[in-house]
């Protein structure tokens, strides 16, 4: 089973990333983009039978290693587009 | 009106008595904005009240010193028309809160402190202390910390030449990262932290402003306890790519004279750099706080003033002249902003639009801060560690697997593992790369080449903190005269707990006193520095761990030597005297599982005598290798002589042995005990003689002599062979002492 | 002869590069700033290694959009010698004179040691007085530096003799252990059709005095002015 | 309006930071985890009235810019969830 996980900052947190690439868009003419903010973003494919055994590894695993929660929050939805859960 | 509670005083971390003082200065209350900027002001960490009357007693004068402690960091001349610009300071909290940006944004602190002054950098150093890497959160944290060096310095593009780490327990929740950066400008054109010329406008440039860091100098003086993590600010997040624009403007812009003061917004950020210009240059400063770039809406004057968003400079130009300055960082992308302008008042005055938000005279905040002399008292645990009964000590091992154990510890390993993941050799003036001894930049232009090393050691400084100070005093200069370099300042990073502790107290004092005896003694005036309180989680403090950062110059950049052995066959010279001594040592610690026992005592004078022979041996071109007995002893010396050489070997002859007790306590003093004023050194065979004479002249006894060869290590006592091991074996267990723990260490 | 040294607002090994060819080389060396619309009247451009707007997106992403790029293909495309050194080979896979792309290390860790590269062909001007097979030691530092392109590019790349780098040991043997970075057929450098677009990971600049190591980057700097001054006639190797 | 931005490496090329997840996660004991993939996420905060012109806006920005079309793929997304077109 196919998981995906979005890993994006905390609002409050600093993105020169996601600055960076909105000046050069800007450098770029497109003045339509108001801001971008970049995050990370994971498949994971999962030996489970349920959703919801999916989920709860997912979720152990986004925990554990794929956010810095000090830092960062996740979002888990299957590949149905099915939303999971989240958690900041 | 806020009425201002003992509450608020808490939250801001101020006294009843702080805040009498503060009532005083301003005859009235202080608005919540102001109360915020006296807190961070005068914050330990801003202010260092407990440790500023014991700083007052080092040395800082000398013929090569161009600027002493005061300025963003210090600065000595080093010849041919040059001045070496360099500082050390810690980012230990952040860095265990998250790893990779707290390291990150620690490099990126000093590099601005060095910019700031007109100096470019052009070297970092970094002095690491972590918990035992058994525990997988240390690994992480240690993983973080080095990727965020690395992420920093690579980006920017100054060279990580060198450093040093170690394990201990008690750094398990509070880890040290200390970072080192110097940087090099034209005699004459340092530019100060200073704000005058009534009327000049004050510049605002670089990233926009967040709440991250809210409080984060606060929090710098506060210990940690369960709570902690709520209190946390929004994390730093560098941005190295900004500081790389801010670093190559503001020296453009110095190459104009149109600039009067600039300074870095580093801890404190606004409060702190608009205070300190205007309390240097003995005037006011006058911002409108609705001009601060933001990055986030609805901040308050209280969130601005006390923000520690990265990548920001404050800037005094002089009037007329604001056309070419914006002009020079527009060229970079960059946008400089008007935020105000100097007075004659000496007030800080802040504004938001036209209502004014904040005033304090600049002086008293910034200069005026309450100084503590603390209570002291000594440690009940020194009487319980200082005596250690040898023949208690567990049998020694055989030598060979005693030697392999430390060199695989990881504290004495290989950090290749650490210094692959820095940019060691970006601006092609790495001379001695990290992993050869001290850093070795070169001077393009000049012949010549500055050594620096940082080095420092917990576990003695535990024992007894002025000796073990003294030791890191002389380690680090002896590291530096290692590679040939003549050592000429030092500057100090001071990691201690919790000073409102009488015994923290003792030890930071105990360790300020040895610092300046052996700088005086070494003529190593200190140019500036840092101290770091309240290293402590849960009433655990750290072992005092003050880190010397020494630098020196060498006059031919042709003549710098390294630890390894030259390719074929040499002389070998044990220079200096004194067996080594168990106590506190690393043997003692991993293959007898103890910190305990006295040091070995250090000689200022034998120390001094062996440095100036070094460099004039180096300067003759008499040797051709040098490596001081450090960690693990003279066994641990001998065996990292040999590394890196194809696995050539070398055997050691010593004289005699002797002394009382048992004979295998006895071995094991002799083959891993410590104590300093010990190199070994490597000569040519025609050499040797004129060698021998000149240390005899100097008063540098020869301990031991040999020769570098065939393929095993091998140190013999009286024609008794004490150690006889495989150079391969040894050197296997080396490289794999760090990276073991990590799983990429296959690639 | 004259090197012009393109500057991106974060390159940081351009001071490197301009100081291997104007003080070791002795040739005339000029900074080109990205927001430059002409050459200066180089000979020969070099892309520098460094961390372009932070590498921030992807290496090298964000520079192809610089000013300079434009006089930059233009000279390209009309034979002048172009070379990326790091960043400079990044940048250059983004606006597509070279192909393919660059993927993290395998290690996913910035690495920075000295590394063998072998010269697989001699007929480059940044390659034309080395000896065939040579084996140079220079440092890399990068952290993405693994370059990938798909089967059918590579089979290509090698058809044409394209790949001017391997990755190597000591003694010249194309091993997987030498692959510092886990590069496709342990690919260091690369160049274009036409032969005079030369891209590499490992830095010459860093290797050109004895000072700071090895001086085996030379040879590609010395191709350059060999091939500029029409002594070194382009051989084939 | 917020368009979201997937940027992926194409399934033929070889991701090392998603081998190096799921080595450590193996390590960790998660043998439930199969495969880990790493991409890009962004969030664009674009000046669009309608979703058409949003779509029309990421799909350039995210052609030119965001993805490397040599190794990569992207697919756009409105906040909403509702998929808006894929390309690789
Ligand atoms: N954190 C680090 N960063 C960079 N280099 C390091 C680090 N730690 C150790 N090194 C390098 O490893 C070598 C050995 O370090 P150390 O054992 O402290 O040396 P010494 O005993 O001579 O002081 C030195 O050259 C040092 O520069
Ligand atoms: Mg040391």
């Amino acid at each position: 089973m196919t998981v995906r996980v979005f890993v994006t900052l905390k609002p409050s947190v600093f993105d020169p990333q996601g600055r960076t690439i909105a000046d050069a868009l800007h450098a770029m003419g497109y003045d339509g983009v108001r801001d971008v903010r970049q995050g990370k973003y994971f498949e994971l494919d999962l030996d489970a039978d349920t959703v919801d055994v999916a989920k709860k590894l997912a979720d152990e695993v986004a925990d554990k290693l794929l956010a810095n929660p000090v830092i960062e929050s996740y979002r888990i939805e299957v590949d149905e587009g099915e939303k999971l859960g989240s958690r900041s | 009106m806020p009425v201002i509670d003992s509450k608020t005083l808490e939250h801001h971390g101020l006294s009843r008595e702080e805040y009498e003082k503060i009532l005083e200065i301003l005859g009235r209350e202080p608005s919540l904005t102001e109360l915020g900027i006296f807190s961070v002001m005068w914050s330990e960490h801003c202010s260092y009240k407990s440790s500023r009357i014991h700083l007052r007693t080092l040395p800082t004068t000398g013929a090569c010193v161009v600027q002493g402690p005061g300025e963003n960091a210090g600065a000595v001349d080093v010849g041919d028309g040059l001045v070496a610009v360099f500082k050390i300071e810690s980012h230990n909290h952040p860095s265990f809160i998250e790893p990779y940006q707290g390291a990150a944004t620690g490099v990126g602190g000093i590099i601005r402190d060095i910019f700031t002054m007109g100096a470019r950098p052009i070297a970092l150093l970094n002095s690491l202390r972590f918990g035992p890497l058994d525990d997988a959160r240390t690994r992480g944290i240690l993983e973080g910390v080095i990727a965020g060096i690395g992420g920093y310095g690579n980006s920017i593009g100054i060279p990580t030449i060198g450093g040093e780490i170690a394990f201990e327990d008690s750094y398990a929740a509070n880890p040290l990262v200390n970072v080192f950066c110097l940087g090099i400008a034209k005699a004459g054109t340092l530019v100060m932290g200073q704000a005058s010329g009534e009327g000049n406008p004050v510049y605002y440039v670089g990233a926009k402003t967040g709440r991250d860091g809210i409080h984060g100098a606060t929090m710098a003086s506060a210990e940690f306890d369960e709570q902690s993590s709520e209190k946390r600010p929004a994390v730093q997040v560098g941005d190295p790519f900004m500081e790389k624009l801010l670093l190559e403007a503001c020296l453009e812009l110095m190459q104009t004279d149109a600039l009067v003061g600039i300074q870095d917004m580093g801890a404190a950020g606004l409060t702190c750099s608009t205070s300190e210009m205007g309390a240097r240059g003995g005037t006011g400063i006058d911002i409108d706080v609705s001009r601060i770039p933001q990055r986030e809406s609805g901040m308050t004057p209280y969130e601005i003033m006390l923000s520690e968003s990265q990548e920001r400079m404050l800037m005094v130009v002089r009037h007329g002249r604001e056309v070419e300055v914006e002009r020079i960082f527009k060229k970079w992308d960059l946008h400089a902003v008007s935020i105000g302008k100097v007075t004659m008042d000496g007030q800080l005055r802040v504004r938001e639009g036209d209502a004014v938000v904040a005033e304090i005279p600049n002086g008293k905040l910034a200069d005026e801060a309450p100084l503590y002399d603390r209570p002291i008292e000594t440690p009940a645990y020194l009487e319980r560690l200082c005596s250690l009964e040898l023949n208690a000590l567990p049998p020694l091992p055989t030598t060979e697997s005693a030697l392999r154990t430390l060199l695989g510890s990881v504290t004495v390993s290989s950090k290749r593992w650490v210094y692959r993941q820095y940019d060691h050799m970006v601006r092609t003036n790495t001379v001695l790369p990290a992993g050869m001894g001290a850093g070795v930049v070169r001077l393009k232009g000049t012949n010549r080449a500055l050594a620096m090393s940082v080095d420092g050691n917990g576990r003695h400084c535990y024992l007894d903190p002025h000796l073990g100070a003294m030791l890191a005093v002389a380690e680090a200069a002896r590291n530096v005269a290692c590679s040939g370099a003549l050592p000429i300042a030092a500057t100090n990073c001071l990691n201690f707990g919790n000073p409102e502790r009488p015994e923290i107290m003792w030890q930071f004092t105990r360790a300020v006193e040895g610092i300046g005896e052996a700088c005086l003694a070494l003529e190593l005036p200190i140019t500036g520095g840092n101290v770091s309180f309240y290293n402590e989680t849960d009433g655990q403090a750290i072992y005092p761990t003050p880190v010397m950062g020494v630098v020196g110059v060498i006059e031919d950049a042709t003549r710098v030597l390294g630890r390894t052995f030259p390719a074929g066959e040499s002389a070998i010279l044990l220079l200096g005297s004194g067996r080594g001594v168990l106590g506190g040592s690393e043997y003692l610690k991993t293959v007898c599982g103890q910190v305990a026992g006295s040091l070995a005592d250090l000689s200022l004078e034998s120390e001094r005598a062996l440095q100036r022979l070094l460099v004039e041996l180096a300067a003759a071109g008499l040797i051709q290798s040098a490596h001081d007995c450090s960690d693990g002893g003279l066994a641990v010396a001998l065996a990292e002589c040999c590394f890196d050489t194809g696995s050539m070997g070398a055997e050691l002859m010593m004289p005699d042995g002797g002394g009382e007790g048992r004979a295998d306590a006895i071995d094991a003093s002799i083959l891993f005990g410590e104590a300093p004023s010990r190199v070994l050194v490597s000569v040519t065979d025609s050499d040797f003689g004129v060698v021998r004479a000149r240390a005899e002249a100097a008063g540098v006894p020869i301990a031991a002599q040999g020769r570098s060869g065939g393929d095993r290590i091998r140190i013999s006592i009286a024609g008794r062979l004490l150690l006889d091991m495989s150079v391969v074996d040894a050197e296997v267990a080396w490289r794999q002492g760090l990276e073991r723990f990590f799983a990429d260490r296959a690639a | 002869m004259k090197f012009a040294i393109v500057v991106f607002p974060g390159s940081n090994c351009d001071h490197d590069a301009y100081h291997a060819a104007k003080h070791v080389l002795g040739a005339d060396a000029e900074f080109v700033w990205h927001k430059e619309t002409d050459l200066k009247g180089a000979d020969v451009v070099i892309l520098p290694g460094g961390f372009s707007y932070g590498d921030y997106l992807r290496t090298g992403a964000i520079a192809r959009f610089s000013p300079v790029m434009v006089p930059l293909l233009a000279f390209a495309k009309t034979g002048g010698p172009v070379l990326g050194i790091c960043n400079g080979f990044q940048v250059l896979l983004e606006v597509g004179l070279l192909p393919g792309g660059m993927l993290r290390n395998r290690s996913v860790k910035f690495q920075c040691e000295h590394v063998y590269v072998r010269v697989e062909a001699l007929d480059t001007p940044f390659t034309c007085v080395a000896a065939s097979g040579q084996v140079l030691r220079m440092p890399i530092a990068h952290g993405e530096g693994n370059y990938f392109a798909p089967p059918d590019v590579i089979e290509t790349l090698e058809a044409n003799r394209q790949v001017v780098f391997r990755y190597c040991d000591a003694r010249g043997a194309v091993v997987d252990a030498a692959n510092p970075n886990g590069s496709t057929s342990s690919i260091a450098g690369l160049c274009n059709e036409q032969r005079n677009v030369v891209a590499l990971m490992p830095h010459p600049e860093r290797a050109c005095e004895l000072a700071v190591g090895s001086v085996d980057g030379l040879v590609v700097f010395e191709s350059t002015v060999a091939a500029l001054t029409g002594d070194g006639m382009l051989r084939t190797g």
